[in-house]
């Protein structure tokens, strides 16, 4: 799992844009900050942030910096704790090993996640081309395996974090092509087929705890372990957003996300990318 | 295997003697950073082809191997370089189109099947991948598998943990050694003896190494032993496991070397324009790889102008402001 | 698991908090260098009994632990001081007297049981030990183990390589992960809020650390964050796998500590003829430990001159020229 | 395989001292040189040396200043190619950690030495309490394992070396108690009980080469593995040799071992332990 920003934007070798979709949007923030700003409030006071680059990265920061001064963020590649005084563009770029507590490896990177003591502490923030109503995520091919339409990146480690973790947070981009009834290829596991799959397969304890999209929250609903809208983001309906997506949820539980607060957003602008790096 | 000798030789020299066709190779490195890159261009130049490839998350390194037709087979986690290209683009076409034969892992996977190479037993276990198609769908079949002594027989196999309840694991994934012809990495120090220092973050490179039959290390500088020793917990492979030692300033260019050079935008855009189109792609292999004598012809091709704008800060290690659009 | 906190406490406090009467406990270090001296003596203090502990190879820590009648179980690959007791004397006595369990393994399926914890697998495979009687002989037996849900069922377990011909390794023995409760490391420096750097030989102390439930570290210096930071390649262990910071200058002696000082010929000789006798050795704990109220009272008793013989040479990081007879 | 001096001389935590056998012993040499020069005959160029501390590590220094120039020492701590100023006490002991060329851990040691390509080019010295006639070693217990008449201090490392590597070389005192016919407890792997033995059990390639005594030099018969007398020490008869050992070898391959020459006695004096701290 690294900079999926191409499967999140569709806007491959690009800045992430804002996603083409109308809505009413305040004037005091942008939608990636507020997306930003809804996966920064799941991170929890002495979570161990597992982190790809560009949103996912900001998401931990802002919440390092807002309400979990506490957690610890780190990289696959086994830095932890980087100074990230730029944005990286990979997570093996030079700019993650700077003023870092520990310079790792991937061993030890993936033995954290793995481990029965820390695991359970690890968020991980991931993201994919396609996702189902478990939070199973393909990032390997559209279409068939062996004779795939589009072929993505693979893996890398996101097989390993949805694997291994306590939670885990999946930016998605809102589209119907992307929340499909079935995937094309089961690349990370979600909740699997149901309640007690992910049991029956021989996975730790955990997995999917959200999907952040430009439009809405959904969680998985702790008996069904399917995807239920949990918050639709100021501006869209729960209509539009289920419009577009490709399976049905239930919207009966949704409420609307708060904007959010002159503080959440100050924090955000002026100490996590006061340059506008990765926001744009 | 040779121990306390000079290894130092020319990159040319050590890719002909280590690196043939149809061999199983290992690249160190991660998507945009210490790449041998170097040594792929060498590689390309020498035509070597029919190339199994392994890598976990390897970028710059396996697309142009594979956009220059050197590379058959590859097993790997992740074929992309950070925002330049999410997904490669000659290995995004060279899978579409069926031209290269693929085998999916994870990075865990990778990173422990290189690790069961390099500690001397068959297998490792892991609990990642459990009910996925990383299991379910073999990119090499059980059939090209039995009719090649040189894989193992399985992808990966999942088995009953034989301690009952112990660790609280029921299943795991075993996943076979990779035990490779050769594994080229390019690090920042190293002796003539093979002694290799690398400074940051050290990826897979070490396993990578000692999973591999020989190893071919090119390096930023060439120091003397007494360097190295006078630091010894800095240093991480000995050089009994070093075949071939390349002093190549710049060798993992247009990727990066954590406080030598930063990775060059200028170059890895314009190579993801290219790569794009396969006409274009052509004139770029002649006019960078093929027409240039050597990696030093490709530096002289890119011009001090270039190579000064991503020169390392010493602070930070990277080209701190670097123009990164 | 705590994160980015303050995590530095009195040794006393540490080891009230984490140290109990039956925990499994593991001890870093290795035969006379950097046990975590100052915390084994606080434990006898404490009087805490029936532990279950394991080390690969440790001398003085797990020696003292037996003799002081601390320890009721073990699980250990070698026993012995070096030079000073080749075999540990009061660890001789105890298994020669059925005082205490004890499972043999070897030093490198010690090593693998702390990474297999450390990795969060039930078990690693390996090829040592076959035909031996590491394998035939068990120390717990079957039934002890399946009363005790807190021992694997098996000591080890034999399994045909399921890859077939793959890696040449017809057997694997698979070794049981150990998951302890706690685990005290002496090192160099530290932070508070728990990140480890060791300096020269790190045995399997990151192993030890991250494969137990709760850590203390012991440490010769609490550092900044910043110093660390500064040159994070050489730090081990991050701060989430560490529960508590204890800073005890001399905290490994008797033994060694790299760079700080050597380990105490003179200490160590006594200790020797002391434990070769049960009334000595009685005598010995009450002088040295129970009498003392904690480490800087052992360290003024033995006095600057002798303290001030094993400082380490900077150059070198031992003490040249020490008197070792 | 630490420091095992105990159970070659048998004088735990002294000195190491000549053993208490009557020979002819030129006034040129002393016992422990030759036992040292005739281990490090054995050590080929292009070694990789696995050593305790005491009379192998000399033997290994010995090695590379006289035979074995490209050779490397490495002790299971994971301490490669030491510059040893003073001698270490311990194989953890500060002074192997000085001036090396990579300060490792245990399980790069071990990883080395199982590792197909490198562990057949290692040569391990080892020691012990007790030797069978295949070679095969206790350093764990005399008597029965669970009521020892004497408890030693276990495996360590030797049985991991004596499994892996490719050749091992045996440091013995010669005393019909420590060449016994059966062992209280197998350590370390020899040719375990014969011919095919090691292959059955699952073992690597390799095996014990040589056993080398304060009387005499020991090698396995290519076929049968077992124990036969190679050479004897000057001063020293093959009836004497086989008096002093608990079964029977075939002595009819003996001969005498060469003295050591002016130059290797010179090198091991003047540069391997200018100040006879492990000579005595």
């Amino acid at each position: 799992m690294h900079d999926k920003r191409d499967q999140v934007t569709g806007n491959r070798g690009q800045e992430e844009t804002l996603p083409p979709v109308t809505c009413n949007l305040s004037p005091h923030y942008t939608l990636k900050e507020l997306m930003t700003i809804v996966a920064a409030r799941e991170i929890k006071d002495g979570d161990i942030v597992f982190c790809g680059t560009g949103i996912s990265m900001l998401a931990a920061m802002a919440a390092k910096n807002i309400n979990a001064p506490n957690s610890v963020i780190f990289f696959e590649t086994g830095a932890i704790d980087s100074l990230l005084e730029e944005v990286p563009l990979a997570v093996a770029d030079s700019r993650v090993m700077y003023w870092t507590s520990v310079n790792g490896n991937l061993a030890d990177a993936f033995a954290t996640m793995q481990n029965r003591i820390s695991g359970p502490h690890v968020v991980g923030i991931m993201g994919a081309a396609q996702i189902d109503k478990f939070g199973n995520l393909n990032s390997t091919v559209v279409g068939d395996y062996f004779r795939p339409r589009v072929r993505f990146s693979g893996s890398g480690g996101a097989c390993d974090v949805a694997s291994f973790v306590g939670r885990t947070i999946t930016f998605m981009q809102h589209e119907k092509r992307k929340f499909v009834p079935k995937l094309d290829y089961i690349t990370s596991p979600g909740w699997l087929d149901g309640p007690d799959a992910r049991r029956k397969a021989g996975l730790p304890d955990g997995g999917p705890e959200s999907v952040i999209t430009n439009m809405a929250t959904m969680g998985f609903d702790s008996i069904t372990r399917e995807m239920y809208l949990s918050g639709y983001f100021p501006g869209f309906t729960p209509q539009q957003i289920q419009d577009n997506m490709g399976f049905e949820i239930d919207t009966s539980r949704a409420v609307e996300v708060a904007p959010p607060t002159e503080f959440e957003l100050k924090i955000l602008r002026e100490k996590c990318d006061p340059h506008r790096l990765i926001l744009g | 295997m040779k121990i306390g000798q000079d290894k130092s030789v020319s990159l040319s020299a050590a890719v002909k003697k280590y690196v043939f066709s149809g061999c199983h190779l290992s690249i160190g490195g991660f998507t945009i950073n210490r790449n041998p890159m170097a040594a792929v261009y060498e590689i390309i130049r020498q035509k070597i082809d029919d190339i199994h490839l392994y890598a976990h998350s390897n970028g710059q390194g396996v697309d142009e191997l594979i956009g220059a037709g050197c590379v058959s087979r590859l097993e790997i986690a992740y074929a992309g370089s950070g925002r330049f290209a999410p997904t490669c683009i000659r290995f995004k076409k060279a899978v579409q189109s069926g031209a290269i034969a693929i085998e999916d892992y994870s990075n865990y996977q990778m990173t422990l099947r290189f690790m069961a190479g390099a500690m001397g037993v068959p297998f490792l276990p892991t609990r990642s991948s459990l009910g996925t198609d990383i299991i379910e769908k073999w990119g090499f079949s059980k059939q090209m598998r039995a009719n090649d002594s040189r894989l193992p027989n399985e992808k990966l196999m999942i088995m009953d943990n034989p301690f009952g309840s112990w660790g609280n694991a029921p299943k795991l994934v075993l996943v076979p050694a990779i035990n490779c012809d050769v594994t080229i990495l390019h690090v920042q120090k190293a002796d003539r003896e093979g002694t290799v220092r690398m400074e940051g973050l050290t990826f897979s490179d070490i396993e990578q190494a000692k999973c591999a039959k020989h190893v071919i290390v090119t390096c930023e500088e060439i120091v003397t032993s007494d360097v190295l020793k006078a630091n010894p917990d800095q240093n991480q492979i000995p050089s009994f496991c070093v075949d071939a030692v390349v002093h190549i300033p710049y060798g993992a260019y247009p990727t990066a070397c954590y406080r030598y050079y930063d990775y060059d935008p200028a170059y890895l855009n314009a190579y993801r324009k290219n790569a794009e189109n396969d006409m274009r792609y052509s004139t770029y292999l002649e006019e960078f790889i093929y027409d240039v004598t050597d990696h030093q012809a490709l530096l002289n091709k890119i011009g001090t102008e270039q190579l000064n704008a991503i020169a390392a800060d010493p602070r930070t290690g990277y080209a701190v402001g670097l123009d990164r659009r």
